[in-house]
This record gives structure tokens, C-alpha cells and sequence, in this order.
């Protein structure tokens, strides 16, 4: 089969690779860079479990292929923290039981971010609904909820104190 | 021998806190590695071929053009996977299960697997197996299975407990109960007899099954694998496969949810098979579509149930007949529905009878608090009916027949100290019972009852010379036992939770462990740790006396040190663990606490909840807009993560009450095996899911723990029937709520209306 | 499978023209990339119109909105101006799936899909969209109404490609909504819809209406019967209990795994009702 | 001597009786005599059974002691999620 030849940014770092026309973001990730923190609970766009965001768009990684992200940016959970620093979000979903089994989590953060990024304010029903698209089976979500709230909240004081 | 496990009211200076989970920063990093996040050195990618059919003969598996295929190692079919069972059908089952034997007997029973060098080689390879089928006629309905014309799904079997010795789809009628049902319902005032309906859910766990197999012609072999139990996968997989339980090494990954589902093997003998036959590590993980077709998922059900009662309020009779589908292959899930029927009530007499059927559909595995939900959702639907009739508060009336420690289950035993009672009483004073209602909205409330259960539990605790503690268990942590069993280690060795790290261990470090099952991870490991970390304290004694030259008799041990007793000891300042640890090397070398033991006598454990939906009359769409979870705990070790339970079973549950369904077609093929078509909840479904925690402790553990993983995925369904009936003013029999079922009970009570106003 | 991802119109038609076994245009592609993942399809062919400079923007002119096909459906809503003077549209566009879907999906590849149950179509029927396409013949205007021919074919040619939506300035007093029946409260496909665009005459009277339904045929419906009852009314409950009827007479849906006849049909006329309501007052009656 | 009482299908294979009556002073010894007794009950022991004792459920302690007069139920082993 021949490959496309891709050079593209992952999680701020220059990456190349090649994989077949019809290969996903989400397989190229996992098993071509070693990235396995998407996960994928679908392959169908319906989890969210493989979302990242491309060029700062949230995105399922499972439905982008790996040839479309030549020149582009990717994010993944992976590159969440900031060095030995974890991201708010992260910090919250671990103080709040935010995950049981914790494999719809990466997903949840990458969301959960996409929806701070653009609106740093959100209500209950705004989060509920940003997070529509990410299933977890574990916690009826509500731990989540609250830490995505508590996040917010820690950020934008974080941003008033600046 | 197990040491006694009775509760002893220990008073905690850490059990019940809060603190952070030991893998939560895998977990959010990314970093943690779940069953498809592993790879190893010469892997392939294994492939399987499944039953477009519901029921079919296999006449001709013709491999040989997938074989040419360059990159393919290995193909096998079940004749690659001789029976080595003698005798033991059980095994045979799962055997069958795992790779048709002959005949398909559900869509998308495996009929053949491929190893390849990558993906797209074994999927071509796929493509190139022709089978020859001889289709024949399929059953997927209970009811329909039950008839004497019905396609035998299994010609061998015959119905245990059933008078004739043909051949049948029914595999097994259980009764239980006692009394005289009939003299019961003479002497009721009120009696209500209704019929409901249950459709088949699926666990839904996000991460599929996967594994990575790597079996060498020596005869040894491993296993990476998403389980609840490595342990019952590596005796059932060497048991298959002619192999010696010490040479496969099975190690569990991070498990990304299995309430159930993943206490079955499914594809991991075949990953198994293949690595053996290509003498490479074969890696194999299920697609959804393949998770939704074939792994286990829950049985439909049909179910009758009549309760009578006095204008009193006082139950005088209950009868359940129970019909549970068990799929493809015999199960006792029938028999579980009859057993948890009645448990929450005191009846002087109960009857109920369960039928376990066969049909053409996948084998049914075991769903959180099994078959209990569906039995729920019929008596709790009657006993709300029932006290409606009466003109009762559905509270009280359930408080007035509420089972009580002496009650004699419906099911046999009489029970101990149970919490049916308390959380009625707290559910009764919730302010949630006393908030307004709007238009169209109605409230619900219902209970239920889960068994629970221990089991074989083997526990390493061994100290570092630095004083930090590695505690290993063997049962895997599908929420948050890890920071529970840390925090029973350090309560116990009195030192603080951070200087305890809990691994799970593989199969080839530990004894034998059970499943996380039955709510018993927390329950028999924290039973294990406290005996493990009791042990290693009577080792620390003992060198704490070594190094004061003193008898081990006059030791203590309090907070986490060493003292000497009596005043011909005061001069000697106490030892900390951490002291004893660094000296450990001179006072007889390491110190570790072992504990193998069986953690019986679990206690059985109870959920109240209740429920506020809104029902749009105009397309029967509904909202939940309250819920709230009262449960007993015996003893909650890390609070957040039982909320977390409660939170997550009554989720489940809500989405089996509303929108899960398995959809067949008349071919008997499933026609939503995906997360677009079958709907479990999303996050903008449900509102925040209070809870209550229950503290009634279980007399047969050191700490009072029981299970709390299951129990309130029962009352969910019933509560939310009954929550949509008082909203629409019309009885719903039938699970899934869905819109178009709901709009339907509105127009026909419309319908109705209209014909009594007309005539 | 061959990916192409080139940066002009006519290039990207030719490679449609040109290409031998199956070929498939990728805007968002949340609809191709499941079909190939379920192996509904395996591609020889697959050209990527997001390089394609026309096809990445919202244009405002003075004859209206031009929305290119490549746009994902987050960016209608996000422009403000469109928000306002087609909320309906918008509305519908972004009912499409979850977030990660909004930042790939396109109201043009759900419009090409073809699928009977698409959100976005009745509201751009309803709006009077029409798509420009661009082929080895040149470029061509058609009404969004006549691209899908039934589920899964349009009539577009080979080589012809979708390279925006165009939408009018809304006239005068004017409004649009889109509502559509889902089991959950998210991530469904319509189990059935309605569009409703309307323009109001004076004292609050409907002048022109246009009402379509979603998912309850082979392809979107017109129902010109509803558009009749509503002209003329100020919206009164015999009117909208005419629009129900004409829109559940106008129905002839299917018994699948996401809804009976009865209740398509009846639902349908519930909705109409409802999003005649909501764009009679965006329209500014009362 | 005790009463064991039987439920779902064990009574089946005991001749569909409710009960039976055994003298065992454990879990292991009531087994043993169950077989000698009723040889129809062995296939029912290896599928699994639990055994409860005044309303505690015991599934593996076999050593377990049984108290003159105690309640005995078997009841079928019971799988969770």
C-alpha cells in the first residue's frame, strides 16, 4: 500500500511519519508514534475516548485520518501537563474521583479543555452539554461535573490574580 | 485458615478519609496502560471471523486462499481448539463460546481467527475464509424459545426441575420461597397481577476486550489482558488449552470498566490459540461492533408477578414467575431473578419460580447486581400499584412489609442485621420526598437487593528497608481499590496512607484471588490486607524485641511503633516502624505480612431511591430532573469512591429504565451493535446524583465493610417506571421507557378514556 | 487507498473525473470515515476539499451568506451574523453530533451524504439554500432540495463537487427554526424533524412560508399544504393543528431501530407546530 | 441431626424433596454425606453451592462449623458483575 508521507506538530513537537491513505489520527497515534493515551472505545466517532484537537479544534482522532494533519498542530492528553506541572483540569478530575476505571478519561480532559479554552465561564448545562460527546460508564458523570466546574473556577482566579 | 473476621467497632484514624487514589496521575497523563496499550517485539495482529447468522449450520470452513495470503501466520477454526474438558459440559460452553463448534448459534458467533503481520493483512485475510452455512431457523425471543415448536437452540438439553425429559430450550425451572401462596391470596383484601417486559442491555464498558497472547512451544506462555479476574482467566484458559496453570503468566491491565462483562473469557483462549500455532505474540482486541454482538450482555425478560394484601397495609401473598433469556448457552440467570425477587420484603407467603431459557443470541455474562433489576422493576412496579390501591403512601408500605434482621428470606435464610429498613426510613424523611412537582412531572421511589460476596483472597504486604509498604493484591481495581486497600494497610500498621503503595499483582506473585465480582474487591482484599498487615505487626514485635534483647511479650504495638511494657523497660524509647525496617537487616532480614484466606459470610446489602422525571406528553420524551441514591455500606473505607458507585449503578440503570435496548430484526441479526443506536446515557442526560450513605455494619468483617458496587443498579428501573406512571397517570410494563413505547401507554389510556366517556 | 488533498476547485473535480474504481470526496468526514471503518466502503480514491481555499470561509454579501463546503458546522455558529439572520439553519447545523463533531462536520457533506435523517437539510430547504457546484462542465447553481435523489445518491454527476451553500438575505420580517425528535439529549440521529422558515406580512399576518420535514421519507419533503395553512394566520391553534395534520399526511416513513410510522408521523406534526411557533416569533409576531 | 433445606434446583436432584436431614459437624462433612446419601446431588456440589448457616452465606469455607440445630440452606453459587 503506499504510504503518505506526513510532517506535522504533536503536542509541540516536530513529528514525522508515514502511514496508508486510509489510516486513522487515532492509529497513528497509538501505534505509530506511541502515543496510547487516546483511547478507542468506538471507532465511530461516538465516545469520545480518541479526542484531541487539531489546530486547537476538538476533534475524535478516530474519524480524522493521519494524512489530513500535514503542517497541522495536534494535542493530545499527553501534552497536557505543562513539565512536572499538571494542568488544573487534571489536578481537579484526581481531587474530586473524577475516574473510576479512568479510560474515558484522557478523552473527558481533552474535552473538558476544548470547552475552557473557549468558554472559561461555563454553567452546569453548558459543561453537560460540551461533554455530551464523551461517554463514561463508570460515574454517571457527576464527579465529573464538579470537577470540571472546580477547574474552571481555579483558572479564572488564576487569571484574575495575573 | 481464615482468622476470625468478626467486627470488633475498631475506631479509624484514616478509614473514611479522603485522600488522592495512587493511579490517579497514570490515569490522567495517559501514562496508565489499559488491554490494547501494550505491544511486544515480533507482534501480530489477530483477526475474527464471525456468524452473519443468527442459526446455522457450519457445512465447510475453506481457509487455504487466506493461508496463501502473504503476511498471514496462523488461521484457526475450532478445530484448532480440541476438547480437553472430558466431560465437564460447563467448560465445553465456554469452550464453544469462544469459536463455534459445528454450528453458529448467534450473530456474530466466532467461526474462524487470523494472525498477520498488521491489520489490513488480517482483514483481507478475513475476507478470503469462505464458509459454506446451512442457515437454520433461530429463536431470539424468550417467550417464543419456550414454545414446544421453538428451534432447540441446544439439542442436548433438558429442562432440570422439569417433569418431562425432552429435548427443550428450557434449561432449568427454580423455585423458591415458602408458606402457601394460595391460602395468601385468600386472605388479601387487594390483589394486583400484572405482566412486564425487559429488554436486553450490555454492560457498555468504554474500553473493548484485548489482549496480548504469547504462548511458545515449550508450553509457556503470557497473557495481557483487560480482566476482572487474571486469576479465573488463567485457570480457565490453561484448562483449555492443555496448558500448566504455572506456566501462563496472566497480567491484568488497567481495566476500562467490566461491571460484569469481563469475568468471562472471550477472545483470550483464541489469542492464546493463535500465538501458539504462529509461535509469535498475538495481539487482539475486539471492534464495538464485535463487544455489542459477542460479549456477554444481559437476558430479555417476561415477567408475572401478583401480590396481595390486606386494606391494612400487610402483604399476605407474593408469587413471581420469572422468564430470563440466558443466550446461547445454559446460565442460571433466571434462577438469580427468582432468588432476589421478594428479598426485600418480610412475606409469611412467597413464591417465585425462574425459567432459564436458551435462544439465538449471545451468551448472557453477568451485568452488576445480575438479574436482580429486571425482577425489581416487576414487584416494585405491583407493590407501588398495590399501596395505590390501598390508598397507602408507597413509602409506608414499604416500610410496613420491609424485611428485618429474623426475616426469613424469600430465597431461604433468615437474615442478620440488614439495611432494607433504614433506608426506607431515610428515603421517607429526605427532603427530596417533600419537593414540589411541576406539570407533567411525577416521582418514583423503589428499593432493591444485591447478595454480595467474598471468596478466595491472597495478600502480600512486604515492608522496605526505608519503611514504605508494598501492598500486593490480586484482585483488580476497577475504581478506586487501590486507595481503599491503602488505606486499610496503613490504618492498620498505623503509619500514614502515603507510605503505602497498592500494586496489582500478576498470577505467577500471589495465590489464587477471585474475581472483583460481586462486590467483593474492597470486602475480602481489605479483609486480606487487614490479616497481611496484622501479621507483619506480630513480626515487627517480634523484632522490636530482638533489638531490646527483651521477651516479644512485653512489645506493643500502637500508631505505628514499637513500645516496651513495664517499668523495667521504661528506659527503652519506642521504635517506629520505619526504625524496625532500616534495622530489619540485622534483626532477621525482611519483614513482610502474608494473608491467604476466604472471605465468607459477605453481607447482603440494600438500595432505596427515588426519582423526579418529566414527561413531554406530546412525544413521550422524558428528562430526568432528580435522583437520589440511599444505600447501605456496612463501613464506606474512601467515601468518594462508594458515592462513585452508588452514582455510576443508579446511571446504569436510568439508561436500562429509558433508552438500552438490543434491537433484533426477524433475521435474528442485532441491528444496533454500536454506541450511535444503543443509547446509554450522556452526560447531558442526567442531573447530579445525590447520595446517602448507610453505615450498617456487616457483623462478619473486622471493619464492617459490605459490597457496595451493584445493589443500586436494581431499584432504577422501577423507580423511574413508577415516577413515569405518576407522571402520565398510566402504568409502563415495559423496559425501555422509550419515547415511542411512552407515547403509545398515553394515546391507548386516551383511547380508552375516550370509549368509557363515549359508552 | 490514494489520498489527494489538492488546493484548487477544479483540480479536486478533475481528480473526481478522472479517478477509476470508487472515489470519495472528504470535507469533515464524520459520515466516510465510519462508513470505511464499518467496511460499507473501501476507497481506491479519496480527495480532501480542506486545502481548497474556496471552500473555507463565510462570506456575507449583499445578496446574502455564502457558506463554504468545507467550513465545519462550529463556524456557523460562531458567526454572528448568520446566527441572526438564519437561526434556524444554524441551529440545525449545530445540532449535528457532539463538539468534536461540530469541528469536523459540514452542512454541504451532510447535505452530499444524503441521509434522509440529516439535521441540516430541512432547515436549508426551508431557507431556500441553494448549492453551488462546480464540475467538469463548470460551475452551477441548484436548489439544496434537489442534490439527494434518495438515501446515499444525489444527483450530482461524476467529477461535480458541492464547493458552498449559498443562503439569501433574509426579507423584511422573517424567521427560521429547525426542531427534531432524539431519544437522548444528544449524539442521536433525527428520529424524525422540521424546518420552518416564514416571512411576515403587516399586523403580524404570514406572507410566505415554507415548512420541511426530516426523516420521515426517502428524502427531505416540502410540505407546500403546511406553508398554505400557515400563510394568511396569525398562527392560531387551528392553524398549527392544520399545519400537524398536513405535515403527519405529508409523511411516509419507516419501521426501524429508531422509530415506528405512528410515531414519526405523529411527532412530525408536533414539531412542525412547534418550530412554526418559534419562527413566527423570531420573525417578530406575537 | 439437621435440617438442610434445599431451593431452586437442588431439590430437583435431591427427588424434589424440601429438605433433607443430615448429621455433619462441618461444611466439608455435610457435603460428604450428601453424596453418600443422595448420589444424584454430586453433579448439582460440582456445579457449585453455598451453603448458609443461621442466614451467613459460606461458598468456599469448608472447614466452616456447622452448630447443632443450626438453620442450614443450600443455595445454588452465585456469580456477580
Amino acid at each position: 500500500m503506499a504510504g503518505v508521507h506526513v510532517s506535522t506538530t504533536i503536542n509541540g513537537d516536530a513529528v514525522e511519519f508515514v502511514c496508508p491513505g486510509n489510516e486513522t489520527l487515532l492509529d497513528v497515534l497509538r501505534d505509530r508514534i506511541g502515543l496510547t493515551g487516546s483511547k478507542e472505545g468506538c471507532g465511530t466517532g461516538d465516545c469520545g475516548a480518541c479526542s484531541v484537537t487539531v489546530d486547537g479544534q476538538l476533534v475524535c482522532s478516530c474519524l480524522v485520518l493521519g494524512a489530513e494533519v500535514e503542517g497541522r498542530k495536534v494535542e493530545t492528553v499527553e501534552g497536557l501537563a505543562d513539565g512536572d506541572k499538571l494542568h488544573p483540569l487534571q489536578s481537579k478530575f484526581i481531587e474530586h474521583a473524577a475516574l473510576q476505571c479512568g479510560v474515558c478519561t484522557p478523552g473527558f480532559l481533552i474535552a473538558a479543555k476544548a470547552l475552557l479554552d473557549y468558554n472559561p465561564k461555563p454553567s452546569e448545562e453548558e459543561i453537560r452539554y460540551a461533554l455530551a460527546g464523551n461517554l463514561c460508564r463508570c460515574t454517571g458523570y457527576d464527579k465529573i461535573v464538579r470537577a470540571v466546574d472546580a477547574a474552571a473556577k481555579e483558572m479564572s482566579r488564576v487569571a484574575k490574580r495575573k | 485458615m481464615t482468622p476470625d473476621p468478626k467486627y470488633t467497632k475498631q475506631k479509624f484514624k484514616l478509614v473514611g478519609t479522603r485522600p488522592l487514589r495512587p493511579d490517579g496521575l497514570d490515569k490522567v497523563t495517559g501514562r496508565a496502560r489499559y488491554g490494547a496499550d501494550i505491544s511486544a517485539p515480533g507482534q501480530l495482529v489477530g483477526a475474527i471471523l464471525r456468524s452473519p447468522h443468527a442459526h446455522a449450520k457450519i457445512i465447510k470452513i475453506d481457509t487455504s486462499k487466506a493461508e496463501k495470503l502473504k503476511g498471514v501466520k496462523a488461521i484457526i477454526t475450532s478445530a484448532d481448539l480440541p476438547d480437553l474438558t472430558n466431560g465437564d459440559r460447563g467448560m465445553l460452553d465456554i469452550l464453544e463460546n469462544c469459536m463455534a463448534r459445528g454450528r453458529a448459534l448467534y450473530d456474530g458467533h466466532a467461526v474462524a481467527a487470523v494472525a498477520a503481520i498488521d491489520a489490513a493483512t488480517a482483514k483481507k485475510a478475513l475476507q478470503l475464509i469462505k464458509v459454506q452455512y446451512k442457515k437454520l431457523p433461530h429463536v431470539t425471543d424468550v417467550d417464543e424459545a419456550m414454545a414446544d415448536d421453538a428451534p432447540l437452540v441446544q439439542p442436548h438439553v433438558r429442562t432440570r426441575g422439569g417433569d418431562s425429559d425432552k429435548p427443550s430450550n428450557i434449561v432449568s425451572i427454580s423455585t423458591f420461597g415458602h408458606g402457601d401462596v394460595e391460602a395468601g391470596f385468600a386472605k388479601a383484601d387487594v390483589i394486583i397481577e400484572k405482566s412486564f417486559k425487559t429488554e436486553q442491555t450490555h454492560q457498555g464498558y468504554i474500553e473493548p476486550h484485548a489482549c496480548l497472547a504469547s504462548v511458545g512451544p515449550d508450553g509457556q506462555g503470557e497473557l495481557w489482558v483487560t480482566t476482572q479476574g487474571h486469576f479465573v482467566f488463567r485457570n480457565t484458559c490453561a484448562a483449555l488449552l492443555g496448558m500448566e496453570i504455572a506456566k501462563l503468566k496472566v497480567t491484568s491491565s488497567e481495566i476500562g470498566g467490566g461491571f460484569g462483562g469481563k469475568t468471562h473469557v472471550w477472545i483470550e483462549p483464541v489469542a492464546l490459540a493463535l500465538s501458539r500455532k504462529a509461535n509469535r505474540p498475538v495481539k487482539l482486541v475486539m471492534s464495538r461492533e464485535d463487544v455489542f454482538r459477542a460479549s456477554g450482555p444481559t437476558s430479555s425478560t417476561s415477567v408475572d408477578v401478583k401480590i396481595g394484601a390486606k386494606k391494612n397495609g400487610k402483604i399476605t401473598a407474593a408469587k413471581a414467575t420469572l422468564r430470563y433469556h440466558d443466550g446461547a448457552f445454559p446460565g442460571i440467570w433466571g434462577m438469580l431473578g427468582a432468588m432476589t425477587s421478594f428479598a426485600c420484603y418480610n412475606l409469611e407467603n412467597v413464591q417465585s419460580i425462574g425459567y432459564d431459557v436458551l435462544v439465538n443470541r449471545p451468551k448472557v455474562a453477568a451485568y452488576r447486581a445480575p438479574s436482580a433489576p429486571m425482577a425489581a422493576f416487576g414487584i416494585e412496579s405491583v407493590v407501588d400499584m398495590l399501596a395505590a390501591e390501598i390508598g397507602m403512601d408507597a413509602v409506608d408500605f414499604r416500610i410496613k412489609n420491609a424485611a428485618k434482621k429474623g426475616t426469613r428470606a424469600s430465597y431461604g435464610p433468615t437474615y442478620g442485621p440488614i439495611g432494607i429498613g433504614p433506608t426506607l426510613e431515610a428515603v421517607k424523611n429526605h427532603p427530596h420526598m417533600r419537593a414540589k412537582l411541576g406539570k407533567n412531572q411525577g416521582r418514583g421511589m423503589a428499593c432493591g437487593f444485591w447478595f454480595n460476596f467474598g471468596g478466595q483472597t491472597c495478600t502480600d504486604l512486604n515492608i522496605g528497608v526505608d519503611g514504605t509498604v508494598n501492598l500486593a493484591v490480586g484482585t483488580v481495581d476497577v475504581g478506586g481499590a487501590r486507595a481503599s486497600l491503602s488505606l486499610i494497610a496503613a490504618e492498620e500498621l498505623g503509619i500514614p496512607y502515603e507510605q503505602v503503595k497498592c500494586n496489582v499483582a500478576d498470577t505467577t506473585s500471589l495465590g489464587h484471588n477471585d474475581m472483583t465480582e460481586g462486590s467483593r474487591g474492597t470486602f475480602s482484599s481489605g479483609m486480606a490486607t487487614i490479616f497481611a498487615a496484622r501479621n507483619a505487626v506480630e513480626e515487627l514485635k517480634v523484632r522490636a524485641a530482638r533489638t531490646w534483647e527483651i521477651d516479644v511479650k512485653h512489645v506493643e504495638w500502637a500508631d505505628g511503633q514499637a513500645t516496651a511494657k513495664g517499668v523495667m523497660h521504661s528506659n527503652l524509647s519506642p521504635l517506629t516502624l520505619t526504625d524496625l525496617a532500616k534495622a530489619s537487616p540485622n534483626t532477621g532480614g525482611p519483614i513482610a505480612g502474608h494473608s491467604e484466606s476466604v472471605a465468607d459470610g459477605a453481607g447482603v446489602s440494600f438500595a432505596s431511591h427515588i426519582c423526579d422525571i418529566e414527561v413531554d406528553p406530546e412525544t413521550g420524551a422524558t428528562k430526568v430532573l432528580r435522583y437520589t441514591v440511599v444505600q447501605d455500606a456496612g463501613m464506606a473505607i474512601h467515601p468518594d469512591y462508594v458515592e462513585g458507585q452508588f452514582q455510576g449503578a443508579a446511571a446504569q440503570g436510568i439508561g436500562w429504565a429509558l433508552n438500552e435496548e438490543y434491537v433484533y430484526g426477524a433475521d435474528g441479526r442485532l441491528q444496533n451493535p454500536g454506541f450511535l443506536d444503543y443509547r446509554i446515557p450522556v452526560c447531558s442526560d442526567l442531573p447530579f446524583i445525590d447520595t446517602e450513605i448507610l453505615e450498617i455494619p456487616n457483623p462478619n468483617h473486622p471493619y464492617g465493610i459490605r459490597g457496595v458496587g451493584e445493589t443500586s443498579i436494581v431499584p432504577p428501573l422501577a423507580a423511574i417506571g413508577n415516577a413515569v406512571s405518576n407522571a402520565i397517570g398510566v402504568r409502563m410494563d415495559h423496559v425501555p421507557m422509550s419515547p415511542p413505547r411512552i407515547l403509545k401507554a398515553i394515546k391507548e389510556a386516551a383511547a380508552a378514556e375516550q370509549e368509557v366517556s363515549a359508552g | 487507498m490514494r489520498y489527494e488533498a489538492p488546493t484548487s476547485i477544479k483540480e479536486a473535480s478533475s481528480l473526481m473525473a478522472r479517478a477509476k474504481g470508487s472515489a470519495f470526496l472528504l470535507a469533515g468526514g464524520t459520515d466516510l470515515l465510519v462508513r470505511m471503518k464499518s467496511d460499507m466502503i473501501e476507497p481506491d480514491l479519496v480527495v480532501d476539499i480542506k486545502r481548497i481555499a474556496s471552500t473555507q470561509s463565510i462570506t456575507k454579501s449583499a445578496s446574502g451568506f455564502k457558506i463554504g463546503a468545507s467550513v465545519p458546522c462550529v463556524a456557523l455558529g460562531r458567526n454572528k451574523e448568520l446566527s441572526k439572520a438564519w437561526p434556524g439553519v444554524v441551529e440545525a447545523a449545530n445540532l449535528i453530533g457532539s463538539d468534536q463533531i461540530q469541528g469536523r462536520c459540514t452542512i454541504a457533506g451532510n447535505l452530499c451524504n444524503a441521509s434522509p435523517a440529516a439535521d441540516s437539510v430541512p432547515a436549508l430547504v426551508a431557507a431556500r439554500a441553494k448549492a453551488v457546484v462546480v464540475g467538469p462542465q463548470g460551475r452551477r447553481t441548484v436548489p439544496v432540495e434537489k442534490v439527494a435523489t434518495g438515501p446515499g445518491t444525489t444527483s450530482l454527476k461524476k467529477g461535480e463537487i458541492v464547493e458552498s451553500i449559498t443562503l439569501s438575505k433574509p426579507s423584511g420580517k422573517s424567521g427560521d427554526a429547525y426542531l427534531r425528535f432524539i431519544p437522548r439529549t444528544e449524539m442521536d440521529i433525527a428520529v424524525c424533524s422540521a424546518g420552518v422558515n416564514l416571512t411576515l406580512g403587516a399586523r403580524g399576518v404570514v406572507k410566505t412560508a415554507r415548512v420541511a420535514l426530516g426523516a420521515v421519507a426517502a428524502t427531505v419533503v416540502l410540505v407546500p399544504a403546511a406553508a398554505r395553512a400557515l400563510v394568511g394566520s396569525k398562527l392560531d391553534d387551528a392553524t398549527l393543528e392544520k399545519v400537524a395534520a398536513a405535515c403527519e399526511a405529508a409523511c411516509a416513513p419507516i419501521d426501524d431501530k429508531r422509530g415506528t410510522v405512528e410515531f414519526r408521523t405523529e411527532v412530525a406534526g408536533v414539531l412542525a407546530r412547534r418550530a412554526a411557533k418559534i419562527a413566527y416569533q423570531r420573525a417578530g409576531g406575537k | 441431626m439437621l435440617e438442610v433445606q434445599l431451593s431452586g434446583s437442588l431439590r430437583d436432584a435431591a427427588g424434589g424433596a424440601a429438605s433433607i436431614h443430615i448429621n455433619a459437624a462441618t461444611i466439608r462433612e455435610l457435603f460428604r454425606k450428601i453424596v453418600e446419601q443422595h448420589p444424584r446431588m454430586q453433579a448439582s456440589l460440582d456445579e457449585g453451592v453455598a451453603v448458609s448457616i443461621n442466614g451467613e452465606i459460606y461458598r468456599d469455607d469448608w472447614a466452616q462449623m456447622i452448630p447443632e440445630g443450626a438453620e442450614i440452606f443450600l443455595l445454588p453459587r452465585i456469580p456477580g458483575g
